[in-house]
């Protein structure tokens, strides 16, 4: 797990280089005590924290009770209006998979591709997908008519000889998402280990916090012998949940793929999905990050410069996903197809013109700002553009899900489709109870990996300072880059 | 089926009334219909046993009574399935006369008012001022009390007796009774009948109602008569006109004239939209006596148009006029209209009085209802009875009638509801519902349709003439006349052939004779004549005509007919101003937008709907909605009759189209309650047609084959007919196959079978089970499939009420079945607006042509229920085999194990499932369907459907099952056409043919080999079940004469 | 894992009581304790003769008050605590009221079963009931649970007597 | 067991003592380190991990589950769906593909725990919590009559503090 260290470009290069995101630095982080110091410093809760934990939680009573009511009086209390049978829900639902989907992809696959900027910001996104993902997987089950009766999807034996229909997109869903559930918090656990361990190690932790740190931390004392283990088996898990991330998307998208409704009955919806959810994904990180860096002071750890190459990161998504938006119209036009034909019509210039407009600006067109180097490295630009992306694709879901199912074969069924309070009241509540988690866990476990931060800030050596050291021992002179970028 | 002694024997032990339910659902346990929870109750559950066991009926299995329909005049045969004392089902008599063994939407939901729940629990007496339950002793007592004060203070001349109008023996009894106490005989009325054609008909033919020969004409011009909604007898003259048309060579063509295109115009082939009023000139018209430029110019139609109706007219021989519409001269039409068809001898040939139809004989006009207004406001009237009628709904608000009524000393009702009418009554003598009495109509001249109680009274009611009975016995001078204890023992005195002929007659529902008096013609009393509709002010015409299946609002309280939306607007719960189109753009108006429409007696605020079978002057509203006092579920709507000026015919007839309106915008919104979505079929060819001439020519003629007809049209020089747009047909017909695909026509076989056989799919898998064709069970044997024959297919909706009753289907458009959870959709129908309607077939209506405005569109109706697809979209994607395909061809939809993905509904090109999205079944909640006693009705063999599961048709599997049982019971195979699914059984046009289309001898695999069979979505593969065959067109032939 | 064993952990759980949960075993005092035993086993009733509509209706059929005094004006019973019971009988019999019998086997509203397709077929009472002419107080003798019924229409509990074993064969 | 305890502040004199201390071959050496460096990776030379094999054969069991499960259940209650083969293999596809994953994931944190020995009990021996903060530790267990030159090894390159343990 050796971030590369290498030798950095002299004085005399442009104020604001275009950095290679392998090659972000440190530089403010001058040995492993800071790191410790400043990051298990965070863990204090503040009242600020417990204000906004306050507001989560009440914002998950609200969509409890809401549910509460629906389950007693029927799904007839959210506004489903047939034969758009789906909603708000599913809608939702994939849109949590989607930001889901960040996560694993910048622990994982940017960890397979040595991208250096993933390592102060994948702890955040990896919990971000966790949650995530716990959120989504309420909604297949609340979107049920009879909700009681989910287990039926599960494969166990019964008395009824009667097991789930394997053909069912919906079977798919439950493996992946489990599997996905599982996977992604098994990696987060086990790249947590080593940091337990150092936060067990503290003085400055509470008794009781050390006696729940030394059972988690499995008793890792960070020999050599576990390190070569720890690196083998993050690289498999990396290399398995690679796939996964792009497979979970994908099996989503068969949900609408599989059918035969016009606009959901395309081959594109993969590659589709997946783009659109690391897109999601690398919205919500920022939305998330940017305040954190602010508010626990760790500006110096998370630098524009890591910023701005997952800024590109998500322009490249961006462009992908608008680059499957246009081969949709141009499916629809080009097959002749009738039904798809003037369902398209209807999406885009009819009764739907208003959700298609709202998703084109938010992830097409508010996105190509960020090929503008400035904007890219504000900060404050892209904490704005997070939430666009944010609006932007739940909109694409709502897009894809409401408009096809109003618009179908049979004319005689075209009808329209309106929330009630009880589907604004869910979805509210699927925001408290994500928030809830990551507020929870800002202020239990180190939102930095502080086992890897200390793989890329320099080893103190017998040497004077500053200076690196190469795998090859060999020394070399070592400068901040762009001075005062974290000032 | 029984005989009434079986019946009498039946010891009902629990009393009457609510109490009776438990009793009689524990009978049925085993099978017994309730909500289906998902989890067997662990509460304690009472068996209780019968004290004496009827000899005839075994429980859980169904006995079936023959009856006779009293929901209109006409009269039909019934056969009432009765399961362990409850009555669940009405069918057609197959072997009665009038009907056939069909049954109209009316006639099917009788039960819903014999299970109603605001029926009158008991007799009520008015105490101070409010009405209170008294005991039935009570109510006879002060009734013969009150007799007696009438007569000794010598009023029993100006007593009054009005009787919902039925033909039989009632009408004479009442007569006689009255006479016994010296009353005059009473009125005998029906609000829904057309009086101006009736009179017109006896002074012209003789009898009220000759029968209409169809088949015989080749041309059909009906100038306002809506032979298919509610003129006359329906089903018998939609039964005839179906048949007309199945002969598709010899098809008559139909030509509507009128202001509005009704159900029956809609099924025309060609529309005259003339100005209301101005029918007259058309007939003079017809009958030369009058040039082509002044009609048009009076009537407002193309010179072009009425020039090739006249021609046609004259060189189609045989033809049949006829006529209706409540017009103020419509009795100078139907004279004339009888005169032109005497002139052109179709009397006997198409019209054969000596067959007339005898249900409505000695009626009394709404002229001497209004007259006896009058009597009773100057005090003329010292005792008022009424039976059934509701005057005060039915006459116009400017009638009057309901102060009139006030100022009568004591008024007794026999009704069995709650109506504007009780409601102002002093005393109240619940009558029994007709399937609780006994009685008889003659409807066709030598054939006595017997009526015979099919269960025990539901309430403490009483029938009618027992109560006459009973209260003519209390008097001295009475008695002597009533030797019979009851009014049965009463019509057995008088049966030829006594007691034994009528237990012999019954099982069949029908018996030769006759019993009632000869026809005797009332005299016409003097009539308030109306004026020319020209003269009245207002910027459009008022057009009102009786809803089809509300009629003069007798319906109103049935949830069914309320929620089944109306053939042509597709309206429900509601009442709405149509307009044409052009004309509600013109006023700078759109769909619901608030208008007022203000006469001379008043006005009305309701959303506008435009609909283009309206010609533009005129503004239609249908009656029989609007009840103030009639139940919880007739609330709905609002009730145009308030706003008719009083006007009558010279027949003394109701003029519904007597006065011009002024129709102003109102401001404000209401959501439009109809379950339509788009009218066009966008060319997708759901509902498709060919031309007469395409069939001939054995020319595939996709969508009509318009093309051809608007060259024909050109041909003839006139603006073309019937749903042209080729173009747009010609397009559709490349895109999808016009000629049907008889791919998995060989022996019907489900592509399940040959998938089995690894035809289809992989041989991947080891087991196939049932799928095996060889397997022991030999269900692959069988496809279950179906036909509908839009050729034959009217739209009248009668399959849909069938369904509801057979499947127990819950009513979800009453305003608390919504609860508060959609605060912009409240009231009536809000759960329609959410399109969340249950109907498992539902008749889509397809407009064809006339975007111009033209008033020549074609209309296509496609009744559309699951197609139970070979490759059915819905079932791969259930995540728990809630739906499959079962190895008969079924695609089965498994209730409890439904979680409610919905998935399938997405996935279903045809949108024809269902969801249950509140607790429909459930009586704790506001969302029962079926409140107290109407889940008498629900059918034990079907599950009812619990909150949160999706449902659809079943092509009735519990009938298939059932006479699977039959069989095996009595070890044989199943008979070819030995049974049929409940929208079939009803179907008044013989439009939907259902069997086993993997056996040759079933009629429904000879029919999917028409040449206009086609599936719908045929591109998707979905291997349909369901085999619609092509509407035919009859456009107007070039030449004149038939081409 | 976890996450998926213990959702099926609390799904077989849940399973246990959803569905047509088994009360087998249930056996409630009756009103008026009837013998089968001496019905039955001791005067060899038919069972038809009290259910008679088992073998033509998918109702059993429960015998009239007539039927049961047709015999019980007559009989009065051997022993005391049989007399008792034979009087109670009388005693509605006098008011005409029907006995409230308790009701034991009972199946989910959405099955439809059809005694008289099994009794025809000739599977007895027994295979279902239980030896029901040694009860001395009915009990539920089988689960009646969905697996118990496939089990005989599979024909592997009981092969002569196997049927079809689609969903829509007791399911609308 | 025996054995003594070095700390280190430095990388560089973390690295020398291990040379030295291997040319010397005093007992068996553990190194602690805050975070991996390739440094010591060099001066240990470590055979390759075993982590590999357990998640190969998770990954087979997995697949073959997968497959398996989906294809046994629909012949189980053989019912027709949409006219489509009763176990139609490529849809199973994504249960083979997911499954393994799983099986495969799990089995590889299995591995490391097994080859990591982890989770322990006690720490006591032979560690100190500055390994986990800023400080390179080793430690060398070694007979009481090795620990003299250990220990002398260790102070020669620098260690900060040394200690003996047992």
């Amino acid at each position: 797990m050796a971030t590369i260290t290498r030798p950095m470009p002299a004085r005399d290069e442009p104020r604001r280089p275009n950095i290679a995101s392998g090659d972000v630095q440190l530089p403010a982080v001058r040995d492993y005590e800071q790191v410790d110091r400043e990051i298990v410093g965070t863990l204090r809760p503040t009242l600020f924290w417990f204000i906004g934990l306050g507001v989560a939680v009440f914002f998950l009573i609200i969509g409890i009770s809401a549910w509460m009511y629906q389950i007693y009086s029927g799904l007839g209390v959210a506004g489903y209006n047939p034969p758009v049978m789906w909603g708000v829900y599913i809608i939702t639902f994939v849109f949590w998979i989607g930001i889901g989907h960040a996560g694993t992809l910048i622990s994982a696959i940017l960890y397979l591709f040595r991208a250096g900027f993933r390592t102060t910001i994948y702890r955040c996104a990896e919990a971000m997908t966790v949650f995530a993902v716990m959120t989504a997987a309420l909604f297949p089950i609340l979107h049920l008519g009879r909700p009681w009766k989910f287990f039926w999807l599960i494969p166990y034996p019964n008395w009824r000889y009667v097991w789930p229909q394997f053909k069912s997109p919906l079977v798919w869903d439950v493996f992946a998402i489990l599997t996905y559930f599982t996977i992604s918090s098994t990696f987060l656990f086990v790249g947590l280990i080593p940091d337990i361990a150092v936060l067990r190690d503290r003085e400055n932790i509470s008794p009781i916090r050390k006696r729940v740190f030394s059972m988690l931390s499995l008793g890792w004392r960070n020999t050599d012998n576990e390190w070569r283990h720890f690196a083998r088996a993050y690289l498999f898990l990396a290399a398995l949940s690679t796939p996964l991330v792009l497979s979970v998307h994908s099996v989503v998208s068969f949900d609408f793929a599989m059918a035969l409704t016009p606009g959901w009955h395309t081959t594109i919806f993969p590659p589709y999905f997946v783009a659109g959810a690391i897109f999601s994904g690398m919205g919500m990180v920022f939305t998330i990050i940017i305040p954190l860096r602010k508010w626990f002071g760790l500006r110096h750890y998370v630098t524009i410069n890591h910023l701005d190459a997952a800024a590109k990161l998500a322009l490249f998504t961006s462009l992908v996903v608008g680059c499957a938006y246009m081969n949709e119209w141009f499916v629809a036009w080009f097959s002749g197809n009738e039904a798809e034909k003037s369902f398209f019509a209807n999406r885009i210039w009819g009764q739907w013109w208003w959700a298609s407009a709202i998703l084109y600006t938010c992830n097409m067109v508010l996105p190509l700002s960020l090929f503008v180097q400035k904007l890219r490295r504000s900060a404050a630009w892209l904490f704005i553009i997070s939430f666009t992306i944010n609006i932007g694709m739940w909109f694409e879901r709502f897009v894809i899900v409401v408009p096809s199912l109003s618009h179908e074969f049979e004319p005689w069924q075209w009808t329209s489709y309106r929330p009630t309070w009880v589907d604004y009241a869910i979805l509210a509540g699927s925001f408290g109870w994500f928030s809830m988690w990551f507020m929870l866990f800002i202020k239990q476990l180190p939102v930095i990996a502080i086992a890897e931060v200390k793989e890329i800030v320099p080893p103190r050596l017998r040497k004077a300072h500053p200076h690196g050291i190469d795998p090859s021992g060999r020394h070399f002179e070592y400068e901040a880059d762009t001075p005062g970028e974290f000032a | 089926m029984s005989t009434e002694e079986d019946r009498t024997a039946q010891g009902m032990t629990a009393p009457p009334g609510v109490k009776r339910r438990e009793f009689l659902k524990v009978l049925g346990a085993g099978t017994a219909a309730t909500t289906m929870l998902g989890c067997t109750s662990e509460s304690v559950e009472r068996l209780i046993p019968y004290l004496v066991s009827p000899d005839d009926t075994v429980p859980g299995v169904s006995t079936y009574y023959a009856s006779t329909c009293r929901e209109c005049s006409a009269g039909c045969g019934i056969i009432a399935e009765t399961r362990d004392g409850r009555t669940i089902k009405l069918e057609g008599n197959p072997e009665h006369p009038v009907n056939r063994g069909a049954l109209c939407a009316r006639g099917q939901a009788a039960l819903q008012g014999l299970y109603n729940p605001d029926r009158y629990r008991g007799p009520m007496a008015r105490k101070n001022g409010t009405l209170q339950r008294v005991t039935w002793d009570e109510a006879l007592q002060i009734f013969a009390q009150k007799l007696g004060e009438t007569r000794s203070r010598g009023g029993a001349g100006s007593a009054v007796f009005i009787n919902q109008h039925e033909s039989g023996s009632l009408p004479g009894f009442i007569d006689a009774w009255l006479s016994a106490f010296g009353m005059p005989a009473h009125l005998s009325y029906d609000a829904g009948a057309d009086h101006a054609v009736i009179a017109a008909n006896r002074q012209s033919y003789g009898v009220a109602w000759p029968r209409l020969d169809f088949r015989a004409a080749r041309l059909i011009v009906s100038i306002g008569a809506d032979f298919l909604d509610s003129w006359g007898a329906m089903v018998p003259q939609q039964l005839d006109f179906a048949e007309a048309r199945a002969d598709h060579e010899n098809a008559p063509r139909l030509i509507y004239v009128g202001p509005r295109r009704s159900l029956t115009g809609l099924n025309a082939d060609q529309w005259i939209d003339c100005r209301p009023g101005s029918e007259m000139a058309i007939v003079r018209m017809l009958a030369g006596q009058q040039p082509v430029e002044a009609v048009a110019q009076q009537t407002g139609v193309g010179a072009t148009a009425l020039d090739a109706l006249s021609r046609e007219f004259a060189s189609t021989t045989p033809g049949m006029v006829i006529a209706g519409g409540g017009g103020a001269d419509g009795f100078e039409v139907a004279l004339a209209v009888n005169a032109l068809n005497q002139s052109r001898g179709n009397v006997g040939a198409t019209i054969k009085p000596n067959e007339g139809h005898l249900g409505f004989d000695r009626m009394a006009s709404p002229a001497e209802l209004r007259a006896l207004v009058t009597r009773m406001n100057t005090g003329g009237v010292s005792l008022l009875m009424v039976r059934g009628a509701n005057p005060a709904f039915t006459l116009p608000k400017a009638a009057g009638f309901a102060e009139a009524m006030a100022k009568v000393p004591f008024k007794v009702s026999f009704s069995s509801y709650p109506d504007e009418t009780s409601e102002l009554a002093d005393l109240i003598l619940p009558d029994h519902h007709s399937l609780e009495q006994w009685g008889d109509a003659e409807p066709i001249r030598g054939t006595i349709s017997l009526q015979q109680p099919t269960m025990d009274p539901v309430f403490e009611t009483r029938a009618t003439s027992d109560v006459l009975i009973a209260i003519a016995k209390k008097d001295p001078t009475a008695a002597a006349r009533y030797s019979t204890p009851d009014y049965r023992a009463w019509l057995i005195s008088r049966f030829p052939g006594g007691a034994t002929a009528l237990a012999a007659a019954l099982p069949r529902g029908t018996a030769s004779g006759s019993l009632g008096e000869a026809t005797t013609a009332r005299p016409v009393p003097a009539v308030h004549a109306t004026a020319p509709i020209e003269q009245s002010s207002g910027n459009m015409y008022l057009v009102l005509y009786p809803h089809p299946f509300l009629g003069d609002g007798r319906g109103a309280n049935k949830p069914w007919l309320q929620e089944i939306p109306d053939p042509v607007t597709k309206i429900c719960w509601q009442t709405v101003a149509e307009m044409n189109p052009a004309t509600v753009e013109r006023m700078g108006l759109s769909n619901g937008d608030l208008v007022t429409v203000r006469t001379a007696a008043g006005s009305l605020t309701l959303p506008v709907l435009g609909y283009p079978g309206i010609q533009r002057d005129t503004v239609a509203i249908a009656t029989g909605r609007g009840h103030s006092h009639a139940g919880r579920y007739a609330k709905a709507g609002l009730n145009p009759l308030e706003i008719l000026p009083l006007g009558e015919d010279r027949a003394g007839g109701l003029a519904f189209v007597s006065t011009k309106a002024d129709v102003t915008k109102a401001g404000g919104y209401a959501h439009i309650v109809s379950t339509e979505g788009s009218a066009r079929q966008h060319g997708r060819g759901i509902g498709q047609a060919i031309a007469i001439a395409d069939l001939r020519a054995g020319r595939p003629g996709y969508d009509s084959g318009n093309a051809n007809a608007a060259e024909v049209a050109e041909a003839a020089g006139q603006e073309a007919p019937a749903g042209q747009h080729g173009g747009a047909g010609a397009e559709h017909g490349e895109e999808f196959p016009g000629d049907a695909s008889h791919a998995f026509l060989p022996g019907m076989r489900s592509p399940v079978a040959n998938d089995a056989e690894g035809e289809q799919g992989s041989q991947r898998s080891n087991e196939k089970g049932m799928y095996d064709p060889k397997h022991w069970s030999g269900m692959t044997k069988r496809r279950w499939a179906m036909t509908v024959d839009l050729a034959r297919c009217t739209g009248c909706a009668a399959c849909v009420s069938a369904c509801y009753a057979e499947n127990n289907i819950p009513t979800v458009g009453a305003d608390w079945q919504v609860g508060k959870v959609l605060p912009d959709r409240t009231g009536f129908g809000a759960n329609l607006l959410r399109s969340r309607e249950m109907a498992w077939i539902r008749i889509e209506r397809y407009y064809e042509g006339g975007e111009d405005g033209s008033a020549n569109f074609d209309t296509r109706f496609v009744p559309m229920m699951c197609q139970h697809c070979g490759n059915a979209p819905c079932e791969p994607v259930c995540p728990v085999y809630a739906t499959y395909h079962s190895p008969d061809g079924l695609n089965v939809q498994v209730y409890n194990r439904c979680v409610g993905t919905r998935y399938c509904s997405n996935n279903c090109p045809y949108k024809v499932r269902y969801f249950n999205w509140f607790g429909y079944g459930e009586p704790a909640r506001p969302q029962y369907a079926f409140p107290e006693p109407l889940n008498w009705q629900l059918n034990p063999d079907v599950t009812v459907r619990g909150k949160g599961v999706m449902e659809k048709c079943s092509f009735c599997v519990q009938r298939i099952r059932e006479a699977e049982n039959r069989a095996s019971l009595e070890k044989r195979p199943l008979k070819p056409d030995e049974f049929t699914t409940a929208c079939a059984a009803s179907c008044p046009s013989r439009a939907i043919v259902f069997g086993d289309a993997a056996d040759e001898n079933w009629t429904v695999t000879q029919m999917a080999k028409d040449a206009r069979a086609y599936h719908v979505f045929e591109e998707l593969n979905t291997y349909t079940a369901v085999v619609y065959l092509k509407k035919v067109n009859h456009p107007a032939p070039a030449v004149p004469g038939r081409v | 894992m976890p996450g998926f064993i213990c959702i099926a952990v609390l799904a077989t759980m849940l399973s246990a009581y959803s569905g047509a949960s088994s009360s087998e075993g249930n056996s409630p005092v009756q009103p008026v304790k009837f013998r089968h035993t001496i019905h039955v086993d001791t005067l060899k009733m038919n069972c038809l003769y009290c259910h008679f509509s088992a073998n033509k209706s998918f109702d059993p059929g429960l015998p009239a008050m007539s039927t049961c005094m047709g015999c019980h004006t007559v009989v009065q019973g051997s022993s005391d605590d049989n007399k008792a019971e034979i009087k109670k009988l009388a005693a509605y019999w006098d008011k005409k009221e029907p006995v409230p019998w308790i009701r034991i086997h009972k199946l989910p509203e959405y099955v439809h079963f059809p005694h008289m397709r099994h009794v025809n077929a000739g599977v007895t009472c027994q295979t279902c009931h239980g030896q029901i002419q040694n009860m001395k107080q009915v009990y539920q003798a089988s689960s009646l649970n969905m697996g118990w019924c496939v089990n005989c229409h599979i024909g592997e509990s009981n092969p002569p007597f196997r049927a079809r074993y689609d969903c829509s064969a007791c399911h609308y | 067991m025996r054995g003594v305890l070095g700390a280190f502040r430095e990388l560089d004199a973390a690295v020398s003592a291990i040379e030295a201390l291997k040319e010397k071959n005093v007992g068996l050496i553990r190194v602690y380190t805050p975070t991996p460096r390739h440094e010591l990776e060099e001066a240990i030379q470590a055979p390759p991990s075993p982590v590999r094999r357990f998640t190969l054969i998770g990954g087979l069991l997995g697949v073959t589950f997968g497959y398996w499960i989906a294809i046994w259940v629909s012949d189980y209650w053989p019912l027709v769906v949409g006219g489509k083969p009763i176990a139609s293999w490529v849809p199973y596809t994504i249960f083979g593909f997911e499954v393994m994953v799983l099986i495969g994931g799990l089995s590889t944190v299995v591995g490391l725990l097994i080859a990591a020995r982890v989770p322990r009990l006690t720490l006591q021996v032979g560690y100190d919590p500055r390994f986990t903060h800023g400080d390179y530790g080793i430690w060398v267990e070694c007979p009481p009559e090795q620990a003299r030159t250990a220990e002398e090894l260790l102070r020669q390159n620098g260690a900060v503090e040394v200690r003996r343990e047992r």
